[in-house]
């Protein structure tokens, strides 16, 4: 693509999708770079430190279970904000941004459960159970396979945007319910520990590791975002672009 | 089972999740660009790149 | 043959396929389960064998009844009538294909979700064998009932009432397998056996049953 | 090659809609069935190509290089109002399906799938989507079905229905290099199709009597 790329003057100016394609093309390697060393620390680092006196090697997990579970909230909010942006401005990338999220947010959701089942095996005796923090997850989990299921089931790009902008606004309740089950709730799950008033509860020495991890994480969550955002515009492009051409080959014959 | 066999295979199954996220998203990146490629081809163009076009050849 | 497998294989991973929808709707089916019956762990872990069976069942019934109506709506299925192909083969090839795009999931999402019904790691891997055995059965049912309701405008409920009863046979040695396997007394390999004969013999009865509704039903 | 009909009686229902209808076809000819709505012309096409068994009657393929009790409807492309095309699939994928799934009939072959699209003249769009085309481009789409496998009876119901003018030319000069390369049309059609010779077959609903070859 060696279109000239507009300059960006306002922010309303990133609802132009080509705008928004040339800024992609600029950040994205940055981003990459970043994620990668972000993750060669944060990989050297969760191997190197010390495990906990309690839970031994398993606080490893934790490493690549928070962030994950961090990530799957954080994508649906995004996806929430988008789908307001939808409904409300009729901001044009909006929806595209949602469509692209999903499928990333199922994916850390998936590790999240994942991990989370490995890590309640050696410390619960059992790889899952139905308390309030698990199953809110998986709930968030199916939620987003519906969503997915539900935006390649339409046709129109846009009448598909508005329903599951609708659809996750209303799931958007999930959100702080697992945030908060552990609090509410009596349950297995530890409650949390890194962000809470007063301070963080945990060891320095954990609490390292993670916090690059979970940049790590985040960084490369946006890296994918940006560029899934930049398929599904190439994706309308390409199917508009066919429309043209059956158009076009009927005046021609 | 040791802890390190849970650990190792947590790791792992982060990995696995990564790339594969990290792959379909290449993957389909590849396969629109190829579409637009095949498109392009076919002589059918963006409306405003053929007006840039028009703009610059006088 | 394999250009028709092939076709419906990409018709159901394109846009509006069915093969997402099954695993979703398998997966919520099993986890709305212990919503019910309370999260005893002791308790899921008996059941569920039979519930991720039920759970399996269902969902493979969901994208039946477009087998064959699908291919009707568009005409398709006049041309594949005309052919001096056997219409048997036809059908048959169909429901291979349906069952790799649907029924295969379901196998390969089972040992996630019997871990949700807390299942040791022997009746997981028995839960799934028995399933791989079992579900195409389910499809050849399924398309000789797909068959018989290709004209009917609201065919798709009625498909899954005429198919149900006629799985039971599956769905009691399938499941008395997987408990088989787990409870010592019992032995695994002759409801097993069962099942995979029920399963070869569904894949002859279902077929030609289907092609005769077919030739039947045209109009 | 001859197509004969024999005594055709199909009963729908309780409603007889035509009985004792013969006629015959050879090589290079093309019959034309008229007829009010309803007077069992898509009935009449359905049953010589199989898709009806007729109550009284049958319907046989002779010539040489056809083994008798042979289907007629093995050697027929039927077009019916359903272009059974997929939408999900592009042009190219319908078309190659059905020209490896149909294959020829023996004593001829089928265009190239490109060569298919240039005779209906849609080239150039057959990596699209069946679905992103308009109503007239499908039809002609499925014409060219006709043309990518070989068959030497062409069973038409209705065949020009969704097209304009242009289209209906077009389509009247692939019937015709049919008929010339030795082919055999069926075709029920309210409109005339522009076919140079052809022969009528009025369908009057069941008051219908009579031998139409005789």
């Amino acid at each position: 693509m060696s279109e000239p790329i507009p300059a960006i003057k306002k922010f309303s100016d990133l609802a132009n999708p080509t705008v928004f394609l040339g800024l992609t093309a600029r950040i994205v390697p940055f981003l990459a770079v970043a994620t990668a060393l972000l993750f060669a620390v944060g990989l050297y680092l969760s191997f190197t430190t010390e495990g906990d006196y309690q839970q031994g090697e398993t606080v490893r997990i934790m490493y690549v279970h928070v962030p994950a579970a961090w990530l799957s909230m954080m994508c649906y909010s995004i996806m929430a904000a988008s789908a307001l942006g939808t409904l409300v401005w009729r901001h044009p990338l909006a929806d595209v941004s949602a469509k692209a999220a999903a499928p990333l947010g199922a994916g850390f959701t998936f590790l999240a459960l994942i991990t989370g089942s490995l890590w309640g095996k050696p410390m619960w005796g059992t790889w899952w159970e139905w308390d309030a923090r698990l199953t809110s997850v998986f709930v968030l989990f199916l939620m987003y396979l519906g969503l997915i299921a539900l935006m390649r089931a339409f046709d129109d790009p846009a009448r598909a945007a508005r329903v599951s902008a609708v659809l996750i606004l209303i799931g958007f309740v999930n959100i702080p319910i697992i945030k908060f089950s552990v609090e509410w709730w009596n349950t297995l799950h530890q409650p949390a520990s890194v962000m809470r008033m007063g301070g963080s509860a945990i060891d320095p020495e954990f609490l390292r590791p993670l916090l690059v991890m979970a940049a790590a994480f985040t960084l490369l969550f946006f890296t994918l975002h940006f560029l899934a955002i930049r398929n599904e515009i190439w994706r309308r492009r390409v199917s508009a672009q066919r429309r043209l051409a059956a158009r076009m080959a009927n005046r021609e014959a | 089972m040791s802890h390190a066999f849970y650990v190792n295979l947590s790791y792992a199954a982060a990995v696995l999740v990564v790339l594969a996220l990290t792959l379909w998203t290449y993957l389909d990146g590849k396969a629109q660009q190829r579409a637009l490629k095949e498109l392009e081809a076919a002589g059918i163009r963006r409306r405003s790149a053929a007006h840039q076009e028009e703009k610059g050849q006088p | 043959m394999m250009s028709l497998f092939l076709r419906d294989m990409k018709l159901s991973v394109r846009a509006g396929g069915g093969a997402l929808i099954g695993v979703l709707f398998f997966t919520t089916v099993v986890a709305v389960v212990p919503f019910g019956v309370g999260p005893d762990l002791n308790l899921l872990s008996r059941i569920g064998p039979a519930i991720v069976w039920i759970g399996a069942l269902l969902a493979s019934l969901l994208g039946l009844d477009r087998l064959f109506q699908a291919e009707r709506d568009d005409g398709s299925l006049d041309l594949m009538l005309m052919q001096e192909t056997p219409l048997v083969l036809t059908v048959l090839v169909k429901c291979l294909a349906h069952w790799t795009a649907t029924g295969l999931p379901l196998v390969l999402a089972s040992p996630l979700l019997g871990l949700f019904m807390n299942m040791n790691e022997v009746a997981i891997g028995a839960v799934m064998l028995t399933l791989l055995v079992g579900s195409p059965a389910i499809t050849f049912i399924g398309a000789a009932g797909a068959a018989v309701a290709v004209t009917l405008p609201r065919g798709g409920l009625l498909v899954s009432i005429l198919i149900l009863p006629l799985t039971v046979p599956v769905l009691i040695f399938g499941v008395s397998a997987s408990y088989a396997a787990v409870e010592d007394p019992a032995p695994f390999l002759p409801p097993f056996a069962f099942l995979a004969a029920i399963t070869l013999f569904f894949a002859v009865i279902g077929p030609l049953g289907a092609a005769f509704a077919l030739r039947g039903n045209s109009d | 090659m001859r197509l004969l009909a024999e005594n055709l009686s199909v009963r729908r229902g309780d409603d007889l809609l035509f009985s004792n209808l013969s006629f015959e076809l050879a090589a290079g000819e093309a019959l034309v069935v008229t007829g009010r709505n309803g007077s069992g012309k898509s009935t009449l096409l359905r049953t010589v190509a199989g898709l009806i068994s007729p109550e009284t009657g049958r319907v046989r393929l002779t010539g040489a290089g056809i083994e008798s009790g042979r289907r007629a409807g093995e050697a027929s492309h039927y077009l019916g109002h359903r272009n059974a095309m997929k939408q999900e699939l592009t042009v190219r994928e319908n078309l190659a399906f059905w020209q490896t799934w149909l294959g020829d009939f023996p004593g001829g072959r089928g265009l190239d799938i490109e060569e298919a699209a240039e005779a209906i003249g849609l080239s150039g769009i057959t990596h699209l989507p069946f679905g992103y085309l308009s109503a007239g481009q499908q039809r002609r789409f499925a014409m060219a079905k006709l043309l990518v496998a070989h068959r030497p009876i062409w069973i038409l119901d209705e065949p020009t229905a969704a097209l304009d003018f242009a289209a209906d030319r077009l389509f009247a000069g692939l019937v015709t290099r049919h008929l010339e390369a030795g082919g055999l049309v069926l075709a029920a059609t309210h409109q005339p199709l522009g076919l140079a010779e052809t022969r009528q077959l009025e369908m009057k609903g069941f008051r219908y009597e009579g031998d139409y070859a005789a």
